[in-house]
């Protein structure tokens, strides 16, 4: 096994190594990549074959990857491996690449009966190797940031480990972060006002403070090194040293002076993006007062305000690709004052760009790569490639037949509304209703229509327990609420907030049933026969999230040109909307209940 | 006698100790948080004085105080992770002088105070503590009311300081 | 049993537990070693690979309420050693402390109509 | 033979605590998991964080479980079955358990990981909701029992259970008890969907071993600490007292849990808001009902 322990030489402890191992086999925790609703939409039932879901990659021993994935995703996967305490090992599912993971420790169909051969192959695999006497480093590109240390007085002295300078005795402090970086090159460099070690090539925010970054003094090529050096602290520039040290003020480390003598960082930082008199004048006045005073008007300069005027530092968290309350691939950076979002960056680690190759494509691989593409929604999107390219061609569906592709459509959403809910029930902390939605979910995808029936009675109980379970409308009303209109087009509609919306899945639940009953039976769409048509054709599909909608362009019997309007797409700027200045637990809540597929965003 | 002698002496010291660490340290947590121990030994101490209700009242409130301490530290001081090494002394000697005053002067109370008669028989804890209710309902009723009232003031206080920040706001923007 | 007794058996106790703590951690160093590894010793964000510190100012949106918490956190110090005499002393303890507390609860309308009692 | 029975207790307690945990996670009894969890978490990589105030790090799992086998020190499962009778005990459960916000602060800022650091914080935010919900009612008890001994507390009991006398402070009490350990649906510093495992997302192998530890003794001692406060301890008639004690304590640890399960995870705000615009003055009503009782039916 790779992802091995090393053991300790010492054979008297053999005995308890292997009871561990044992214990190991048994107690198998997977953090699954892309995430715990893909493994759902494939039908995997991850519990059943003996596999706990983990929180995220420090409580896991087991990476279960659930293939094909884009590099983006393999690179999230391979920080979290990274992450996970060994032992630990590989599980993959399905076809396709996995570098720059390590090879697999077991491998399998991404089916439940793969998965189960798969967990039993991984389970000898703790059992005989949890421990070896030699491994071997994991190593990434992902990890490859190395982190530099450098001695704020003298740049040249760059060394991978922290510690002393050899020339000055200080500190080493990190540098940049980005690599090697050149610290000495010509272009202008940015550093803190506040922290002087903090140098960098791009303006940005302080990563200890956050506050912005200034231009460094001097012409670029920022002379450290040059002859009559002073050295100012940042909070009294009145203070100026032939030599580094601390500050007999406040302590600070003292910094180099900049070309022009005693106007120090602290001025040049006023100037920079304030440069308001008022606060420089009252800044003084404290001063004269009590001169070792640290005013906070001055220190927390440049910081940015948070809503109630209070001055704070924020940081930028990531909550995903691998976060377990929201979909898998979904990568939403939050910037956090406090635990208050005041900023959003939301993405997909997974997203494709939708370009045709040149020449076109023939219809079925493009019926098929959407299919792929669209992870959580496989059919809906194919019947939408399917009747878009009958309407290129001019071809008239059946009736019947469209009633039996409009069943299969029904019986994806209902299985997704209740992937949803599985996942809103993770978040919310709800585990029965988890893993009744999730069960209800994996046993619809794929049921016959003389099954749904069966499954009537379950369904409208989850829907009746969810109406019925104490305080979850007041913890979702108000949260999320969307005064957008238009842009919204999922369940609920404009002026929803999460509850609204939880109640309108629920509808939909219930009006999906009524319609699988309607269409009386289910058929999956097959590529209609285009060969050598051309001409344009739209259609539209109504899915779990909202309509999509796909425009083609056939140019003899292949696909020329394609337009693609997913819901996710549509809907990922809410996200701004739903998630500024709310509570984090609240923001998060938000997200998930605007119900967005990664799968669905364009790259 | 002897053991209880030693244990007074360790958490003395031990007191000392955290406290010379809130100023050596760079963080803010870890400063708050070394004040938090060395209160925590001073509860400690009480308790090898045999009185357990301050000691424990004493352990138990500082908990909850200096970690609230500590999170308005983090909130209003500069670099409350210590990334920055800011040094935590400031004005040392006023502070120094004022420090050997103070020391000398509780010194100098200690010895020179009446202390009257040393008890020879320590009251149970129980005890202890029906005097103390006793005393508060009796003859201390006036300071206890008006410690209410302190309190009173101190929340009005806190009320006023908590809900100017939204004004601020107003200023700001 | 005399009271130093029963603190010395509660010292004893954490002492007791630190040391099985200890003998867990003799236990798990012998079973294997940690390995140094890149990437692994960064704190997990969601298989993001983030090394920006985060030791920076907090901003707790419950300040309000923990100035008023303080508050009553020292008048609970009065309230133990009433209820144990309370009993014994009657009608005096129930006005005595009524007035002290309606003073309190004068204190906490104070500040819930002044908008303490919400996230700042 | 005391000392033995109550390690005996504390191991089986928190082996029990441990089973429950996992059922109202996962909804299946397995009377092997927490064995075998002890075991993996043994034998896994105890990673240390890259810059972390390493002192934080390790001292809050250790600080965690002292505080929770030190608040179980004062609980009596039988008349002469308890570690210390302090006369303080009451308080002195306060006193310990006010230390397991000190380590999630600590274990919570340690790592320099946000999901971790938000979790302290925000348990912070948490005890200033519950801290009065717990010592106003336990006030209220020692009004009747007129002494902060445990052991005083059950036999004031003995006609009738506080349950039933202050059936307003068992309600507090209890929903307070369950946010002080952090069980759902108040379980805002660890919450798996929300902070990823918030204050515990740091730790592996053996000192997270010994982090859930002290949150299965924390939850075994609060639930202890409801069934000696108002649920009359070791009182029950046929069967010995220390059997009662145990059955109560199981019982009361099952419907904690089990009530985590059906509820969503509270939002720190609301939490707040409903503690001190509902709870205490609830707590001060109950205060003064317990009062007039007290002197008026002296039971």
């Amino acid at each position: 096994m790779f992802g091995a322990r090393q053991s300790t030489p010492v054979a008297l402890f053999a005995p308890l190594r292997r009871l561990v191992a044992g214990a190991m086999a048994r107690d198998l925790r997977a953090l699954v990549v892309p995430g715990a609703d893909v493994a759902l939409a494939a039908g995997l039932d991850l519990a059943a074959a003996g596999l706990a879901l983990a929180e995220g990659p420090r409580q896991a021993n087991v990476l279960l990857v659930i293939l094909p994935l884009p590099a983006a995703m393999l690179k999230a996967a391979s920080v979290a491996y990274a992450q996970m305490p060994r032992p630990r090992a590989v599980l993959v599912l399905g076809e396709g690449e996995i570098t720059p993971l390590p090879e697999a420790d077991a491998t399998g169909a991404a089916s439940q009966e793969g998965l189960e051969k798969a967990v039993a192959t991984l389970r000898r695999a703790f059992a005989e190797g949890a421990f070896a006497t030699e491994v071997s480093d994991f190593d990434a590109p992902a990890l490859q940031t190395r982190i530099e240390y450098t001695c704020p007085m003298h740049p040249e002295v760059v060394s991978d480990e922290p510690g002393n300078c050899p020339k000055c005795g200080m500190n080493l402090v990190e540098a940049g972060g980005d690599g090697g970086h050149e610290h000495h090159h010509a272009a202008a460099q940015y550093t803190c006002p506040m922290h002087p070690e903090v140098v960098s090539d791009e303006p940005g925010n302080c990563p200890k403070c956050g506050m912005n970054l200034v231009e460094a003094e001097g012409d670029g090529g920022h002379e450290h090194h040059h002859a009559a050096a002073q050295y100012t602290c940042p909070m009294h520039p009145e203070v100026v040293s032939d030599e580094p040290g601390n500050c007999p003020k406040c302590g600070m480390n003292l910094v180099e002076a900049g070309g022009d003598g005693g106007d120090g960082h602290h001025d040049h930082a006023h100037h920079q993006h304030h440069g308001q008199d008022g606060e420089d004048a009252q800044v003084g006045w404290l001063e004269r007062i009590e001169p070792g005073f640290m005013s906070m008007i001055e220190l927390t300069e440049g910081t940015p305000r948070s809503s109630d005027g209070l001055q704070m530092e924020w940081i930028d968290v990531p909550f995903g690709p691998l976060f377990p309350g929201l979909p898998g691939g979904l990568t939403l950076d939050l910037t956090l004052d406090g635990d208050t979002v005041a900023g959003v960056q939301v993405g997909s680690a997974v997203a494709e760009d939708w370009a045709l190759p040149d020449g076109g494509l023939d219809p079925d691989t493009f019926v098929a790569a959407l299919g792929v593409q669209m992870r959580l929604s496989p059919v809906s999107y194919r019947l939408l490639a399917c009747r878009a390219l009958q309407a290129a061609a001019g071809i008239t569906p059946l009736p019947d037949e469209d009633m039996l592709h409009d069943g299969a459509l029904a019986r994806e959403r209902l299985a997704e509304r209740l992937l949803w809910l599985a996942q809103m029930g993770r978040q919310l902390g709800l585990p029965r209703i988890e893993s009744r939605a999730a069960g209800l979910s994996r046993a619809i995808r794929e049921a016959a229509p003389s099954e749904i029936d069966a499954l009537r009675g379950p369904l409208s109980g989850l829907v009746e327990s969810l109406r019925k379970t104490p305080f979850l409308a007041r913890r979702l009303r108000g949260i999320g609420r969307l005064d957008d209109q238009g842009v919204w087009s999922g369940p609920g509609g404009a002026g929803s907030d999460a509850a609204t919306r939880l109640t309108a899945r629920l509808d939909g639940v219930m009006a999906d049933l009524a319609e699988l009953k309607r269409a009386g039976g289910i058929s999956t769409p097959q590529t209609p026969d285009v060969t050598g048509v051309g001409g344009h054709g739209h259609a539209t599909v109504e899915t779990a999230r909202g309509p999509a909608h796909l425009h083609l362009e056939l140019s003899a019997g292949r696909i020329v040109s394609a337009s693609l309007d997913t819901p996710s797409n549509r809907h990922l700027p809410l996200v701004e909307t739903v998630t500024c200045q709310a509570e984090l637990a609240d923001a998060l809540v938000a997200v998930a209940s605007l119900d967005l597929s990664p799968w669905e965003v364009r790259a | 006698m002897t053991a209880q002698v030693f244990f007074l002496a360790a958490f003395g010291l031990a007191a000392v100790w955290f406290g010379i660490v809130v100023f050596r340290t760079h963080s803010m947590v870890r400063s708050a948080l070394a004040l938090l121990f060395s209160q925590t030994a001073i509860g400690a101490m009480f308790l090898v004085m045999q009185a357990e209700f301050l000691g424990v009242l004493q352990i138990m409130m500082m908990a909850t105080e200096m970690s609230i301490m500590a999170i308005f530290m983090v909130m209003f001081m500069m670099d409350p992770g210590g990334l920055g090494e800011m040094d935590m002394k400031h004005q040392r000697k006023l502070s120094l002088a004022a420090g050997v005053i103070a020391f000398l002067a509780a010194i100098g109370v200690s010895v020179f105070a009446d202390w009257g008669p040393a008890a020879t028989v320590v009251p149970s804890a129980d005890e202890q503590l029906r005097m103390l209710g006793i005393e508060l309902l009796g003859r201390s009723m006036l300071i206890f009311e008006s410690a209410g009232l302190t309190i009173l003031t101190a929340m009005i206080a806190a009320t006023a300081v908590a809900v100017q920040m939204p004004a601020k706001k107003e200023d700001a923007s | 049993m005399s009271a130093l007794q029963q603190y010395g058996i509660l010292f004893a106790l954490t002492l007791g537990s630190i040391g099985f703590v200890l003998s867990l951690y003799a236990l798990a160093r012998a079973i294997g070693r940690n390995r140094a590894e890149p990437g692994k010793d960064v704190p997990a964000t969601a298989g993001s690979l983030s090394r920006d510190p985060v030791w920076v100012r907090y901003h707790a949106r419950f300040g309000g309420y923990a100035l008023l918490f303080l508050a009553f956190d020292m008048e609970m110090a009065f309230m133990y050693p009433w209820s144990v005499v309370y009993r014994q002393e009657g009608l005096v303890a129930l006005l005595d402390m009524g007035v002290f507390l309606a003073i309190l609860f004068l204190g906490l309308l104070y500040g819930w109509s002044q908008g303490a009692l919400r996230r700042q | 033979m005391s000392t033995l029975i109550l390690v005996l207790f504390l191991l089986l307690g928190t082996y029990f605590v441990a089973v429950i945990e996992e059922w109202s996670v996962t909804g299946r009894l397995r009377p092997a998991g927490p064995v075998r969890a002890a075991l993996r978490l043994l034998g896994t990589e105890s990673v240390l964080a890259r810059k972390p105030d390493r002192l934080f790090f390790e001292v809050a799992p250790v600080l965690l479980l002292v505080a929770a086998i030190l608040s179980l020190a004062i609980i009596p499962l039988a008349p002469g079955l308890i570690v210390t009778d302090l006369a303080t005990g009451a308080l002195f459960f306060n006193a310990a358990l006010a230390y397991v916000l000190v380590a999630l602060i600590m274990g919570g800022w340690g790592p320099d990981g946000a999901y971790a650091m938000i979790g302290g914080w925000r348990f912070l935010g948490q005890l200033i909701g519950y801290a009065m919900l717990v010592v106003m009612p336990i006030t209220a008890v020692a009004m009747r029992s007129e002494s902060l001994s445990t052991v005083v507390i059950v036999q004031s009991q003995e006609q009738l259970w506080n349950i039933l006398y202050q059936p307003l402070g068992f309600v507090l009490f209890a929903l307070a008890g369950m946010a002080m350990a952090f069980v759902p649906p108040f379980d805002l510093p660890t919450g798996a969907g929300d902070l990823a495992g918030g204050v515990e997302a740091e730790y592996t192998g053996v000192r997270r071993l010994v982090f859930r530890l002290g949150r299965m003794v924390l939850i075994l001692s609060v639930a202890s600490a409801m069934t000696v406060f108002y649920l009359g301890g070791w009182l029950g008639p046929v069967l010995p007292g220390w059997a009662w004690s145990a059955i109560k304590i199981l019982v009361v640890t099952a419907l904690m849990l089990a009530a985590g399960r059906a509820l969503p995870r509270v939002r720190e705000a609301s939490f707040l808001a409903w503690c001190w615009k509902l709870g205490i003055p609830l707590a001060l009503v109950n205060i003064f009902l317990v009062g007039v009782l007290v002197l008026v039916v002296p039971l």
